[in-house]
């Protein structure tokens, strides 16, 4: 079976899109030269550079460059290198692109995404490994979707640019190298659909991007105990899947939200705030959050992984929700 | 221009009797600028404006009574009274909207003169803002780029010499705000008389043709005078009564009126039955539309997305 | 008794700390001549040009130049005129500020604040009316100072200048005309300590700036219905009082929270995941949320209000609560 | 210069050795700028520098040590591990820090300028970034306030002629990234031969003297070429050789040796003898080094606040 890497997935969907949709064009810099990251390697060359256009670092040029495009009507895709970068073109993306279809009573519609690098792991250090899918749920009018596999990268993305709406695709540095089987053809994945990673009673993981496989390996471990875990990947954060977590929460009765952005204030919190509120009369244990830490990421290995997430620390909080007793502060707390 | 002058002069009024929700920033003084760009466009081009930007609407052909429903806050406004006075947008008539963040909007009209570029469709993207907004890093990104790229864009920098309550001399380190920038991305440094129409149109035609035979983007200082305060909750105390009397001295208005008058084309008599008719019109309109119902609330609910729904969950 | 406006708290505490210590120094655009807002109306006839700066239209030269200042040791309060631009220099924010310390070892401090005016409901539109106190939650490494009286608004606002770390305080717009008896002689409101409003043991009510109000106006109301609701006013969401909130919460049992950002991810979803991990077996009912709805705001008057918080959804969500029944979708749900 | 260059040949190895976390971006080729200007500051003074910035460190004298402890992970780095080599920074030095974010350090460098202002200490800060820096709107920004305040800033342009993998003169509408920008500050244009270490600290006294003259901020170019990728992840494939070996030929080392051996000052014997020597000192301060334990991983938890602690809630 031939094999993809969650890399290769970007440029698959890229190149699926732009093969079947003229008004798909792509912009960023150096993704001519296939980015940074090797995203966008052959696009330029297939498409020519009437599709694929380098920019300046000019990253509010680039997200309101986006804006307009659309506005006008294209498909623009718009490469942010790092998603820590969002802050630079913040006001583009928030007060901007997200506003723009509502506050012109539906004039402009906005049918664009924003690509970046996101997330922790590699040493990157404060200002290049963030998780931020936070800061984009704080602001209505924009989709969410944050891929765990190479197969829902190639299909959400694709899915993103064919959908009407603004939407932030995160594409988590650490999972770049991972590897799946090629789909064949055409791929899409429809938005705002949770997937269920593993089935299980006991407890419910809820997981995004890198923190899935936590998930998973949690479950795996847990499963050596006799419990089964529930693992939900999100996928997106708008259109959320609350239905499919919250029906989960209601069968096992107990959750753990696995979120690398920080506990202060991350998406988990946005999960467990609609459990404790829709979902209250049928848990059976405290609602616990295994989180980024609340302080910028650290670049020695040991200190990084201190305050990331990790499938031991999942594992943990589990076996400590299904023991009764509230699990020992987890890094949501700190 | 008449009819944008008596517009904003009677929401002044209407603003003064709490009629209008929120700030509103007038344009008296400045109308030759959105006027004179409006008429080198044509019905496939594009334009952009600000918070101060009625006049930029209705010199592209916004519905008056749409505008006006929107300000009042009453049913059919042109943003379904979701925007406001600062987002005030018409995109059937080539005005891709109000723009109420300094500069925000400069790299969006690039964006539409980049799809234009790509698609070859021969539009031209105009785009209007501040001297005080040449001093924001979207201004320098924005140019910059449409400069790189030479895209279709005219950028129109209405300088009315203040920055809110500060002059714009204080915070700049040149003496023009637009001018003197331009040579940083390669173009001329360009000024017209703001207040006199022609002038405008001639500089705004020869940016577009330059534009739509692909010869990159201008960008032209307007030079000009808002007669009212930075809003209508400001009454522009800052400002020294002689300055504000020569400025009105030069109202460009006052300078149609006149060159009419002297050209035969008008009569002072004739020019001043028309002013009184065109107040008359707009007092009826502000009339019709007050007597209008507010939109209905639910409607904060629908719209966020472009199907016209707002869920972002199930 | 001398009266006092939350407008004219903002100047007061500006005034004493830059006549009690030198290295307190204002930059923003007309703050010289008082602000758009009259915050700082007298401070630059009172302090001179080397004290109060008026810079040109440039949030990202704004937030940083107080970055370097403080960096320097001086104690610069930056004005950002609304907190929507925060977007406009959001790296700044977020990436330089709130990370300069831990980054460089703790080489670097920054004593600085960022004032904004925050919130909604004049009409100002989806980009001058935003609550983006969630914004700043997502970011370790800041405090956040959002008053509700013009007694805290000078307070706070004073110990934020005198706080050794960066602060960003919002000035509610809605509030600036509310008036309160004008404290005498030097005064400080410690950060970090939640205030109680109302005292009471059927139902505590979270708010935070203009939702205290609605929340003490509940209060009276559910006070007629022989309900006594405890108030808490949060004051500061970081540090956050999470003591306070988890200790009435364990009295009452029953919580809703009042949140004028979207509800999406807003502080109010901060709070309530850490009272379902720490509080859940104290919990009586599901924890509600009354939040700013999921849209950017709309300008017409009843729309605005359709989507805002408000006294009466706090007393309904009270209610519904008291009651055992899940209260009708909050605004939060939508 | 020499001890830079060796520092950094020898962080390459041990990248290639896996030995460095996370990305680092030498500047080898370039060293002659951060030399030159550190020599015309100060004690007093303060630079800051961008991710390529390890010589900009080294040459205000930050410990080559605690600077490899940094890089390598160890105990003891000078951001207590918690920067690594993108932000490298020894306030003790004047050296106050280095920013991953291109620009994005701009701003900071003008207030530490300003402060300088407001309290007369005659304080000059120098702030260093590249050539495609100058695109980005926080430049625009910074640069402008330091011109209208007339702050003692010196900005120093590194024109290494590549922004990434892409030649600066794709995505710059001008000549020149810097000069050309400077009269849009009302600033003179100035470009100086960046391998040229002696030109370079004659024209940044100049820039130096004049900012504490209290005549304003100074807008340098200096053209130098990067000998290596743009990170050690980077091959730089995208350049032809013959522009490399170009390149190499204008090495700034090779430059002072030569002029050195010109002026009878140290014979090519001599300075090759010194580089051998200084290599050693490299290869044993990294066995030494490699040597210590990592820091502690509990210790990511400290140092949020300035007084140490990181606790944001009780
Ligand atoms: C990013 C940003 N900063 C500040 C403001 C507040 N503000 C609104 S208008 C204005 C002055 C703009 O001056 P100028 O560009 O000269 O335009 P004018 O109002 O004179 O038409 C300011 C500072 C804003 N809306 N956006
Ligand atoms: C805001 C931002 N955009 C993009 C990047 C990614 N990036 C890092 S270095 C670099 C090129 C910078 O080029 P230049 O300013 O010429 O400096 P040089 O690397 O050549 O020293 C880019 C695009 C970044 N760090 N920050
Ligand atoms: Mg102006
Ligand atoms: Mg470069």
């Amino acid at each position: 079976m031939a094999q993809l890497t969650f890399r290769e997935a970007v440029a698959a969907a890229l190149e699926q899109e732009m093969a079947r949709d003229e008004s798909v064009v792509l912009l960023g810099e150096d993704v001519g030269s296939g980015g940074v990251f090797k995203t966008t390697a052959g696009l330029k060359d297939r498409f020519g550079a009437a599709r694929v256009w380098d920019t300046p670092i000019s990253e509010q040029a680039i997200a309101g460059a986006a804006m307009g495009a659309a506005a006008a009507g294209l498909r623009p895709v718009a490469e942010i290198m790092f998603s820590d970068f969002y802050a630079t073109c913040w006001d583009q993306i928030a007060n901007e692109i997200a506003k723009a279809c509502y506050m012109t009573g539906g004039q402009l519609t906005m049918p664009l995404v924003v690509r970046g690098t996101n997330g922790g792991g590699l040493g990157f250090g404060a200002q290049h490994s963030q998780s931020v899918e936070n800061w984009a749920m704080c602001i209505p009018g924009i989709k969410i979707v944050s891929p765990s596999t190479p197969d829902d990268m190639w299909g959400l993305l694709a899915a993103s640019i064919r959908d009407d709406e603004p939407v932030l695709v995160f594409e988590h540095k650490a999972l770049f190298g991972t590897k799946a089987e090629r789909p064949t053809g055409d791929h899409l994945v429809g938005l705002g659909e949770a997937a269920r990673r593993r089935a299980g009673d006991d407890v419910t993981l809820v997981g995004l991007a890198r923190t899935v496989g936590m998930c998973e390996q949690a479950a795996d471990a847990l499963g050596g105990d006799g419990v089964t875990a529930d693992v939900l990947d999100l996928r997106c954060l708008v259109p959320l899947d609350a239905a499919a977590v919250l029906a989960s929460a209601r069968r096992t009765g107990r959750v753990v939200i696995v979120e690398e952005n920080p506990g202060q204030l991350g998406w988990g919190a946005g999960v467990a705030a609609i459990l404790a509120e829709e979902a209250f009369d049928d848990l059976r244990a405290p609602i616990v959050r295994v989180s980024g830490g609340n302080v910028p990421l650290p670049v020695a290995a040991a200190m990084e992984a201190e305050v990331t997430p990790s499938a031991e620390k999942v594992a943990a909080a589990a076996r400590g929700l299904l023991e009764g007793r509230i699990p020992a502060a987890t890094t949501a707390r700190a | 221009m008449l009819r944008i002058r008596q517009f904003e002069t009677k929401l002044d009024v209407l603003y003064r009797q709490g009629r209008v929700r929120g700030p509103a920033h007038l344009g008296l003084g400045q109308e030759a600028i959105a006027v004179g760009v409006a008429a080198a466009l044509g019905p496939g081009d594009a334009s952009l404006g600000t918070y101060r930007g009625h006049a930029h609407a209705l010199a592209r052909g916004a519905s008056e009574e749409a505008v006006l429903r929107e300000l009042l806050g009453r049913v059919g406004g042109v943003c379904g009274g979701k925007g406001g006075s600062m987002h005030i947008t018409s995109v059937e008539h080539g005005y891709y909207g109000s723009y109420a963040i300094v500069g925000g909007h400069i790299p969006t009209a690039v964006g539409m003169a980049w799809a234009s570029r790509i698609r070859g469709d021969g539009g031209v993207t105009a785009c209007f803002f501040g001297d005080g907004t040449t001093n924001i890093g979207a201004f320098h990104e924005a140019v910059n780029l449409a400069a790189v790229w030479k895209l279709p864009a005219v950028f129109v920098c209405e300088n009315n010499h203040y920055m809110e309550y500060t002059p714009i001399g204080d915070v700049i380190p040149v003496e023009r705000p637009a001018a003197d920038r331009a040579p940083a991305y390669g173009l001329e440094p360009l000024v017209v008389d703001g207040n006199d129409v022609a002038a405008v149109r001639e500089v705004a035609r020869a940016a577009v043709e330059r534009a739509r035979r692909g010869d990159g983007p201008t960008l032209v200082e307007a030079t000009t005078y808002r007669l009212t305060g930075h809003s209508v909750a400001d009454g522009g105390a800052y400002r020294h009564p002689d300055e504000v009397s020569a400025a009105r001295a030069r109202d460009p208005l006052v300078r149609l009126a006149t060159d009419l008058a002297r050209s035969g084309e008008m009569t002072v008599d004739q020019s001043e039955a028309l002013v009184a008719r065109v107040k008359g019109e707009m007092d009826a309109l502000a009339a019709h539309v007050l007597a209008e119902p507010a939109p209905d609330a639910a409607a904060a609910w629908t719209g966020m997305w472009s199907d016209g729904s707002s869920t972002w969950r199930n």
